[in-house]
């Protein structure tokens, strides 16, 4: 039993993980990474920025976004491994490296924006 | 439309070769001919030895399914003249994933073993007396189930869906589409039951969503959908077996867990 | 040489084999019973079923209601007795099934819907949409795997009964993944093999309906009965011979000429209404509707085509809706097989070969009298589709006789001691028999498929809607001489695994014994009853034919006809009358009548 | 006709009587190349790749914009730099390309029915672009106010 909760608790968070990352991620990738270092977009200034990320909505947000985001990842790219290359011999590692890897970030997340005490 | 095609068959016999080579026979093409059609006529006029199953010749039995121009397929559904564009050769090989036995016929047992697995019989805990007439069932419930109590156990999801290649011990497609239908019949009572199998690595979980097993499914039963439900009820049922005792009401993740 | 050994063994994962295996086992959990199949169970023929199956449940019907139009419909060639029972124990079969999870279709309330069928005055066929039989199958199938006693052995090929002193005591199978030629014995064998349709050109049947048990048991010992009368369905679809169900016609298609005229008028089977009228026009009885086709064709009022002159069914006036709903399953055969789309267009359809009413000679309890042998199904012959099974008996018959087998059966090997050795001598025999004929066989000329094919044509012309003496005669001869040239026939396929050439010649052989069996029968009943039409004799004769024909192999491998007289217990024949003048109720019917003489 | 037939070497020393030898084929590591639909299946799945290097990028220039405005700026001028430019942009049609696939996918796994009759994928799947635009806009306006 509890091999089979683990899995369900794993396949929750990709999913959640995997609806965030659809809703969310494109808009932000693409202001942050594209348009506004392309200079299609007027970036946001820097205080504008910091007002923002004092709101605590918004940090849970994005403290969602990335670590959810991360777990769908996990979850993901762990069956890609098993399958596309076959290397479910190699189990063990590949668990702990991909969800080990959500967890770090998680952890990091939570740090940046645990407490935000920004200059 | 050309009026003959070439067929490729890999040929196989265990008391003859060590793997498959390919033999090439040359067949007229009819109207009305499916490539059942075209091997029975090798069969008769060629080539007596050329083996593979088949029966009912109206898709119905399940037993034809081949490899088609690399497509599962049940033969006998599956007109000649469709592929006599492709430069007049037709490659027929039998099931992907599966061991042959010998030329086009693969190995079922494992399959079997699978369908056996799930429980695939109405579980109930009390059996009224059959004097008390049927069990009522609504259309509205029968539809809840029809969809997936089609499976004429083919195995053409088997032959599309990786993970079976890459894992064979994944329950696969057809064996979970299966259970589903007994799960969500109104009659059963059942589903914990089928919770062992379903809920496993091997079951459920091995399935990453590639989709085929559905897009080639000649009678719809759509086991992937199956499956990736299956997956949303477990994870409810997770979240209900740690939210219940805290008293607190099932939140609502269903939305969010639906989404793969 | 290997063997294995069961109490009770069942020849066939058909409807009936699968009902029978259970009943056995639940009859006595500490049996041990097996399940031989030359295709996996779920690929039976019962699988392809489309219409559905008979059993009262309504109030409006009752169970003499369905005695008589059984019996009205066989010509009264059915044994009442068996009638009586059949009926009797068809719903709670059906009921059996549901309970089983059979996903029946429903009321809105919740209860079974049921259908009307061709022959039937009222409305009592459960179907499952157009998908009866596949339903039932799986049902049953998936029904097994909870019994541990159960045993399976899949795509084995059963090629002989052993018998021992007028006893059965097992069967001689090839496993076909192998080719290991073994022995399985048991106390009690069923044969559940279904049909022959195979031995016609033109057929609705599978290619695993040969004829196997009828001529297992007819090479036993074991006598066949009413081998003449042979069915066919009038809608089949020109070239692939697949089945448009009854049920198109129930749910109200027309069968139309060439002129667009709802022919069926002419041949004193009613007048045509816009709807569905139970027992009349469209709704007639198979046989009827087959002959009406071949008259039509004799006046050259239908179409030629490549495969056939076809007439026409036509569905359009349904709509859309309705042939989604009630008819799914023949919208997609004619889109995937024919190519056309009801809704829109016409069908064309002609008689084929369908169902098999003759078999195995077996008694209510499906016992024959080589002592330990059993039958059920289409196999078998009790007697309740006498000279023209009606639409859907056959799937309640293959449940209410497969039970009834089944119990018999574990009843009778709960008393018996093992089979001995000479079960083991004798198919050591069988092995060496096939290897010497077949496997290993010097020399021969003939292939397969030629005389398949050969043997296909001959019934055909001899034996098809209408017979006459001397095309009976021909056929005879010719299938006389096939028999020989079967003797010299040379397989591609010398190799053990999976040798389909080699179960496709075994299965020649039975289709050759049967076809003669069905040619003795039809030459020497010299009166047209039902699905047995003689030109040179037109008309019934209950003076010399109230009586089923039995057939038994002489030592010499020819064959000798008997008589057994009809049993009549409660309505004595009388006109088969279709249309209007069909009776409102059984009240009108005649009743009570002393027991049927026989010619 | 011309059914070539294979010398029969008779030295096998593998098949015994009656225990037939299954033939395994092996699946190839690179099966997803073998067919289109597996091979959007892989891309699919490889679209989780850029989800987490995204996430990687987000975590940085938060990191950045906590050390302060020199270290933001830094971090922009290195948003702009071609190699920074040309990973974002292959993120952004993956992860595009797994929105689409997750949005059209969703009805499969959700069945929701109405009048017993599972409703049509398309009106499942609809309301999630319909979402999906809402929030993009909304993003947008708060950042760019
Ligand atoms: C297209 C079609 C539609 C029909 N529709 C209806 C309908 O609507 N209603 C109705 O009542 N009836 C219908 N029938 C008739 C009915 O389906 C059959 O009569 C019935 O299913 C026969 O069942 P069975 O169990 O006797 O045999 P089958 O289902 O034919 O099973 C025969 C079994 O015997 C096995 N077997 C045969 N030979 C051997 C051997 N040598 N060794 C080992 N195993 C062997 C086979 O593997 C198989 O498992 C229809 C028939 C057809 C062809
Ligand atoms: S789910 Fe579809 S493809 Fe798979 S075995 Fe069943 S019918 Fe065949
Ligand atoms: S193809 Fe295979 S991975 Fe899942 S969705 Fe179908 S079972
Ligand atoms: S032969 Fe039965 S499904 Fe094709």
């Amino acid at each position: 039993m509890a091999k089979q909760s683990s899995e369900a608790v794993l396949w929750s968070l990709f999913s959640a993980g995997g609806v965030v990352a659809a809703l969310l991620i494109p808009v932000h990738l693409f202001l942050f990474a594209i348009a506004f270092p392309m200079g299609w977009l007027r970036p946001p200034g820097y205080e504008h920025l910091m007002l923002l990320l004092r709101l605590p909505w918004v940090r849970i947000y994005l403290f969602l976004m990335c670590s959810l985001s991360l777990f769908h990842w996990a979850h993901r790219f762990r069956y890609t491994l098993y399958d596309g290359l076959q290397v479910k011999h190699l189990n063990e590692l590949i668990f702990t490296l991909c969800y080990g890897g959500a967890v770090a970030g998680t952890v990091f997340a939570g740090y940046l924006l645990g407490n935000w005490s920004g200059p | 439309m050309a009026d003959k095609i070439v067929l490729e068959i890999p040929r196989y016999s265990p008391e003859r070769d060590v793997k498959p080579h390919f033999e090439e026979f040359e067949v007229p093409v009819h109207k009305e001919w499916v490539v059942l059609d075209a091997l029975n006529y090798i069969k008769d006029q060629v080539d007596g030895s050329l083996t593979y199953r088949w029966s009912c010749r109206m898709g119905i039995c399940g037993s034809c399914g081949m490899m088609v121009d690399g497509e599962p397929k049940l033969s006998c559904a599956t007109f000649l003249s469709s592929y006599s564009r492709n430069g007049n050769k037709l490659r027929v090989e039998p099931l992907r994933y599966f061991p042959i036995i010998r030329d086009l016929v693969t190995e079922l047992s494992d399959f079997l073993v699978k369908l056996k697995a799930v429980k695939p019989w109405l579980i109930r805990q009390e059996e009224p007396p059959l004097s008390e007439g049927e069990f009522l069932q609504t259309p509205e419930q029968l539809e809840q189930y029809k969809q997936y109590s089609m499976c004429i156990n083919c195995t053409l999801c088997y032959a599309a869906c990786p993970v079976v290649g890459l894992d064979p011990v994944f329950v696969g497609p057809a064996a979970i589409a299966l259970a589903q239908r007994y799960n969500q019949d109104s009659r059963d009572q059942g589903a914990g039951d089928r919770m062992a199998v379903l809920a496993h690595p091997e079951g459920i979980w091995g399935c990453t969503f590639v989709g085929e097993c559905t897009r080639v499914c000649p009678k719809h039963v759509d086991p992937a959908g199956a499956i990736q439900q299956y997956k949303l009820k477990a994870a409810l049922d997770w979240v209900k077996s740690f939210v219940t005792p805290l008293g607190r009401k099932n939140t609502d993740v269903r939305r969010e867990a639906a989404n793969d | 040489m290997d063997a294995s050994s069961h109490d009770v063994l069942l020849v066939g994962g058909g409807g009936a084999g699968l009902r029978a295996a259970i009943a056995a086992a639940e009859v006595n959990p500490k049996l041990s019973i097996a399940v031989v199949s030359k295709v996996y169970p779920m690929r039976s023929h019962t699988v392809s079923a489309e219409g559905g199956a008979a059993g009262v449940v309504k109030g409006d019907d009752s169970l003499d209601e369905h005695a008589y139009d059984t019996i009205s419909g066989g010509d009264w060639l059915c044994d009442q007795d068996a009638v009586e029972a059949f009926v009797k124990e068809a719903p709670q079969e059906l009921l059996q099934l549901e309970r089983w999870g059979c996903p029946w279709s429903r009321e809105p309330d919740g209860h079974i819907a049921v259908r009307a069928f061709g022959g039937m005055k009222r409305r009592r066929t459960w179907f499952a949409a157009d998908k009866t039989g596949f339903h039932m199958l799986h049902t049953l199938f998936q029904t097994t795997l909870k019994f541990d006693p159960i045993t399976r052995y899949d795509e084995w090929f059963v090629t002989k009964l052993l018998v021992d002193d007028g006893r059965v005591d097992g069967v001689v199978a090839i496993e076909l993944m192998s080719g290991k030629i073994q022995a399985i014995t048991a106390k009690a064998v069923i044969l559940c093999t279904g049909g022959c349709g195979r031995v016609f050109p033109f057929t609705t049947n599978a290619n695993i309906k040969n004829g196997d048990g009828m001529a297992l048991a007819y090479r036993a010992g074991a006598s066949l009965k009413d081998m003449e009368f042979v069915q066919y369905h009038p809608t089949g679809l020109p070239f692939t011979g697949i089945l448009i169900t009854e049920a198109a016609r129930a749910e109200g298609g027309y069968l139309l000429n060439k002129d667009g005229y709802r022919y069926l008028q002419d041949y004193n089977l009613g007048k045509p209404q816009p709807n569905p009228v139970m027992r009349s026009m469209e709704l007639g009885p198979r046989d009827r509707l087959s002959q009406a086709f071949v008259m039509e064709d004799q006046k050259g009022r239908t179409l030629a085509t490549p495969y056939g002159s076809v007439v026409h069914l036509d569905l359009r006036h349904l709509g859309e809706k309705i042939i989604n709903s009630k008819l799914p399953f023949v919208r997609e055969l004619c889109l995937k097989y024919q190519n056309l789309d009801p809704v829109k267009e016409l069908i064309p359809v002609r008689p084929v070969v369908h169902y098999m009413m003759g078999g195995v000679s077996t008694d209510m309890n499906g016992a024959t009298p080589l002592a330990g042998l059993y039958a059920a199904g289409e196999v078998a012959c009790v007697s309740i589709n006498g000279a023209n099974r009606l639409g859907s008996n056959s799937l309640s018959e293959c449940l209410v006789f497969g039970a009834r087998a089944g119990k018999a059966a574990a009843l009778y090997a709960a008393e018996q001691k093992a089979a001995d050795d000479k079960a083991m001598a004798q198919a050591n025999d069988e092995r060496k028999r096939l290897e010497a004929q077949f496997l290993h066989k010097q020399g021969g000329r003939e292939r397969v498929a030629t005389i398949r094919e050969q043997m296909q044509k001959a019934i055909e012309k001899s034996a098809g809607i209408y017979r006459e003496e001397t095309s009976l005669a021909e056929g005879a001869n010719k299938l006389f001489e096939l028999q020989e040239r079967y003797q010299d026939i040379v397989l591609d396929d010398r190799s053990r695994t999976f040798n389909t050439e080699l179960e496709g010649a075994l299965e020649l052989g039975f289709m050759l014994d049967v076809a003669e069996s069905i040619v003795q029968c039809a030459l020497h009943r010299t009166e047209s009853r039902g699905a047995h039409q003689r030109t040179d004799f037109p008309a019934r004769d209950d003076e010399n034919f109230l009586a089923h024909s039995l057939v038994f192999r002489k030592p010499d491998g020819s064959s000798r006809v008997e008589y057994l007289p009809v049993k009549v217990t409660r309505w004595a024949p009388g006109e088969r009358v279709y249309g209007e003048q069909a009776p409102e109720s059984p009240q009108q019917i005649p009743q009570a009548v002393p027991a049927g003489r026989a010619g | 006709m011309f059914a070539v037939k294979q010398p029969t070497t008779k030295v096998l020393p593998l098949y015994q009587e009656f225990h037939p030898r299954w033939y395994r084929p092996r699946v190839s590591v690179y099966w997803w190349l073998g067919q289109w639909q597996y091979l959007k299946f892989i891309l699919r799945e490889i679209s989780s790749v850029f989800v987490a290097v995204f996430v990687v990028i987000t975590l940085l220039q938060l990191r950045a914009l906590r050390a302060g405005p020199e270290a933001y700026a830094r971090f922009q001028h290195w948003l702009q730099s071609p190699i920074a430019l040309a990973i974002n942009g292959i993120s952004l049609f993956f992860v595009l390309f797994h929105t689409i696939t997750w949005f059209n996918l969703a009805p499969r796994a959700m069945a929701v029915r109405f009048r017993g009759k599972r409703l049509p994928e398309i009106l499942i799947a609809a309301p999630n672009y319909v979402v999906w635009a809402l929030v993009s806009a909304g993003v947008t306006w708060l950042v760019l106010r």
